[in-house]
């Protein structure tokens, strides 16, 4: 879900992270782009310069904001990653009163049940697709998700 | 009131409709698939939810994970805007089921007019003008030439539960009749799961003239004219205008009163579209359609009314804010489809916009979802904008199209802009003077 | 007939122009200076001609320049938009003193309402209402004083040549009345070459409403009512409506007839706006402009006429292309002006445009020059945009220009966007509760 | 004067120039930029780019196209250019049965008239500023040129 937010933002903190890496690779110049979004810093201590192109709006941030309260860059390409199949409201257990199907740290197998969601009056459960350790939940009992959002991390 | 809509579309009609509803003060959803994250409908709305992956089935056909994201999102009504879920009766009775309210006809109007058949044999009992033929499916080829003899040649074969111009077989000879009733019928059967069939009188030149209704739950029907959409390749419409060049007010005010009239009768609500071909001074009905339909901006700028404001005010269960006697046809307007594809292989071209600048100016609009550096995707319609523009006669419209034409820059992509401006100078055109057939004629297809 | 038209502007009003004239078949030659070789008018006209460097004096106020470019490139008008030698009655001479076209009024009517003292003295003689006040210019403080007694406190006192609200001083009181004198007279002189001044009632809380008036070569005239324009700043406007929220409609009708007599009895041609202060239901002339004015979209949208076509058929010598009586106003169209500056500071903010998209959809219109990657150069007035809405009414104008300001991207530049959307909160602003000081009472200047 | 032309071009001649500079020097890489236009190329044998921002319509190098046969690329930050100090018609001798004021070869004293250039019937002299050879004219008599546009060169 996505609260659409107009102002683009320079990244401060990427802007210092790859200062950082010019100095310790002693690299000239480091430029990276991808897709409308490009930044390039070049010399040690001369200007670093960072445009971001093209956001008449920047919802997609803001969307990955309302998931949970971790930073989702890394989560969306952990290869452990589960992600909702359906839009729906996730629930962590059967019911209020039941504990959790899992907790972080836990072991499941494959085909245990991770989560619910709910769509349309129809509870469908997320299952673990091999065995493996729970390492992160991403979302709260509750919480409506997007197709595709990330649930949960299982390594 | 409606507080909150969900709009269940994509691309530059989910603006179109985002416009009506910021307007008015009501709240929005965008839904999208994950290929249309960055799409412009999603970045204006208030709120947005990713139904599925890029395949419509699993994303803007996806009826449950439409409800569900209007059901989370907290919103009141769904507009389906055009082509999608626009017609599909099953989901706008599912919508009012979950106590939503779904903008647009009732899903008995839509199941009605859904079926050529059914729909056929209704507007016809309700007086408006229908194709000599079949009163029903035929699969007898005795009765297709039975039928043949009676109407005369040629005859059209047209499947029962068809559209947008598929599963149709003309026969021009008594010979071609059995042949094109098997192939039709199979065809259709094979497309609409329904091999049903009807015979029907075909005309040679006629042109494509449809009527905008809308009407309201208190008994109010308007028609707000006619809009002119011959230019078609392969039965998709290129290029839309209002009024007609070939009608006379007389004729104008006849078949508008004629189809209003027809309307009222059904019971029908909210905007909805009766299409006619016309021929020798004589109408015969083709379909009517239950929404929105793309060229509506042609008649909203000959009638300065706005349709979506109307849709809305209807399923808010107001009356309509003008009647009949109100509605003022002013000038001309002319709608141009403009597609991301090659202007004369007709090839389709998505990709990376680089340069987008749109035309402005007295007399113009632009309805689109594009924007400099924004990737059209290859999942979805070819239709990337719609120019429209409106003029004091028709002259002046052509020559304010003509400089728009050429003011648009869409870089990176093929469009059909030049195809456009090709029809400006086509003496042909400028004069009016076009049927159905006539731009496939120009193309030499 | 006109077959080529040299547009003697740049920015907006130079592509407004080129659009009419394209719109006629009539071709273009732009002129520009060096620092516009890239501007949009050069790169849409048909023919371009560097006629200086950046410095106005020497390019756009060059009219041995101008005229030379007319020749060598064979165009048959001159069309001079608004600013720059539009007001200039030499220069309209010269120009049919070299065999061509001026489109716009005669030289002798520039002229006449050039001088604020002849222009009040001709106007009144026509029948127009004008502020009580001195007859001629006023040098002896004895006279202001007896004219201060007479029309009461408090008074202002104005250069003669003056315009654009420079040289003027308030006189609350009568001892503040000598030094008012003496202050404006060496303004006027210093700013105008004029020391010459004249004293006036001053209004406290009135509005700026302006008559726009239509007038061709065969003794028609028109009027297309009225624009407010009394938000201002430092006496530019800034936003104009049409109708105002100020006025019903017998008072619309009655200031309009009154004004058109007026014009039709000076033997006016060509479009021309007179301006009035209201208050408490009362007209007082303040000048006549004898030109297009930066806001005459709005006109153009409640009209649906397109002016600039008139001034070119009047030009032609054609009759207007309307009566009175065809006149229709239909709905409420507002123009916000967008400039290049600080929306809070006013700090002009010249420079390179990053992504620029504009809004579209029903009601839209943009009158811009601007385009992505288009670097706004630091010699001209800072207006690089006009967002002209329209709505059935002023609620519907006011929402869909809250959306179109939203839609708006203008990246790399500091804009007046902000400030637009501000007053769109603003409930005076919303209930059309606004006289020429509101705005900055509520800037708090 | 310009003719206005819209269809902005990829200059493919520069490209493969700037490509064979590359090969030619050694270079890794040559960006190079002006107002909004810009190109970079890099890597001997990888692909080169170039992009151009934004010319809705390229009117200026049909405006120089317009001004004579020559490549006026070098010509307008030659040092010893002259350029139209106005709009007008420029003429090469006081009238067509006279002799040309000057021919390309020809070396000049500072304050020779060089050129005619009538503007509002007023035949305005366009002098030498200082002495030198005629090297090239740009301009045709009879012709009518722009402020600003090359009319000769004297070096």
């Amino acid at each position: 879900m996505s609260k659409s937010d107009k102002s683009p933002n320079i990244d401060a903190e990427l802007v210092r992270q790859l200062a950082q890496l010019l100095e310790e690779t002693g690299l000239n110049e480091i430029e990276y782009g991808k897709d409308d979004w490009h930044i390039r810093v070049s010399g040690g201590k001369t200007v670093a310069t960072a445009t971001v192109a093209a956001p008449l709006i920047s919802a997609s941030s803001a969307a990955i904001a309302a998931t949970g309260e971790q930073d989702d860059d890394d989560v969306s390409s952990h290869p452990g990653l589960i992600s909702s199949p359906m839009v729906g409201v996730v629930y962590t257990s059967s019911d209020p009163d039941t504990p959790a199907f899992v907790k972080v740290g836990d072991t499941v197998q494959a085909g245990d049940t991770l989560l619910l969601i709910e769509a349309m009056k129809v509870f469908n459960p997320i299952r673990a697709a091999k065995a493996g350790k729970v390492s992160r939940i991403l979302i709260n009992s509750g919480m409506p998700v997007e197709f595709g959002e990330p649930l949960l991390i299982v390594e | 009131m409606i507080e909150k809509v969900l709009i269940a579309n994509r691309g530059e009609i989910a603006i179109r409709i985002l416009r009506a509803c910021r307007e008015m003060g009501i709240g929005t959803v965008a839904i999208h698939s994950t290929a249309d994250a960055d799409a412009m409908h999603v970045r204006l709305a208030d709120e947005s939810v990713c139904v599925g992956p890029p395949q419509v089935l699993d994303s803007y056909l996806n009826k449950n994970a439409i409800l569900t994201a209007a059901t989370i999102s907290g919103a009141d009504a769904i507009h389906p805007g055009y082509g999608f879920l626009s017609e599909n009766a099953d989901f706008a009775q599912m919508v009012e089921e979950h106590g939503l309210v779904f903008i647009g006809p009732s899903f008995e109007h839509i199941n009605m007019m859904g079926d050529k058949i059914t729909a056929k044999a209704a507007v016809k009992a309700a007086g408006i003008p229908v194709v000599p033929g079949s009163e029903g499916a035929v699969t007898d080829p005795a009765e297709a030439r039975a039928i043949a003899k009676e109407i005369g040649l040629p005859v059209i074969i047209k499947a029962a539960a068809g559209g947008g111009g598929r599963g149709m077989r003309v026969a021009k000879t008594m010979d071609d009749l059995e042949d094109a009733l098997r192939i039709a019928s199979t065809e259709a059967a094979t497309m609409f799961g329904s091999g049903a069939v009807y015979v029907e009188k075909y005309l040679e030149t006629p042109r494509h003239i449809e009527i905008q209704l809308l009407a309201d739950n208190h008994g109010n029907v308007v028609h707000l004219g006619e809009r002119d959409c011959s230019l078609q390749r392969r039965n998709q419409k290129i290029l839309e205008e209002s009024p007609s060049p070939a009608l006379n007010d007389s004729q104008r005010t006849e078949i508008g009163e004629v189809t209003r009239a027809a309307i009222q009768k059904l019971g029908y609500r909210s905007v909805g579209t009766v299409e006619y071909l016309y021929e020798d001074g004589k109408f015969f009905f083709i379909e009517m359609n239950t929404r929105l339909q793309v060229e509506h901006p042609v008649t909203e700028m000959v009638c300065g009314l706005d349709l979506v404001r109307e849709m809305i005010r209807v399923a808010s269960d107001l009356p309509l804010s003008i009647k009949q006697s109100d509605v003022r046809f002013s000038g001309h307007a002319i709608e141009c489809r403009i597609n991301a594809e090659h202007p004369e292989t007709f090839m389709p071209s998505p990709g990376k916009v680089g340069l987008y600048h749109s035309p402005g100016g007295l007399g113009v609009r632009v309805d689109s979802a594009l924007y400099s550096g924004y990737t059209v995707p290859p999942y979805y319609d070819s239709m990337i904008a719609k120019l429209i523009v409106h003029g004091t006669n028709r002259n002046e419209c052509l020559m304010r199209l003509r400089r728009a034409l050429d003011e648009y820059v869409i870089d990176g992509l093929d469009t059909s802009i030049p195809l456009h401006q090709r029809l400006m100078e086509e003496p042909d055109f400028v004069n009016g003077n076009y049927d159905i057939h006539w731009l496939e004629r120009m193309l030499d297809l």
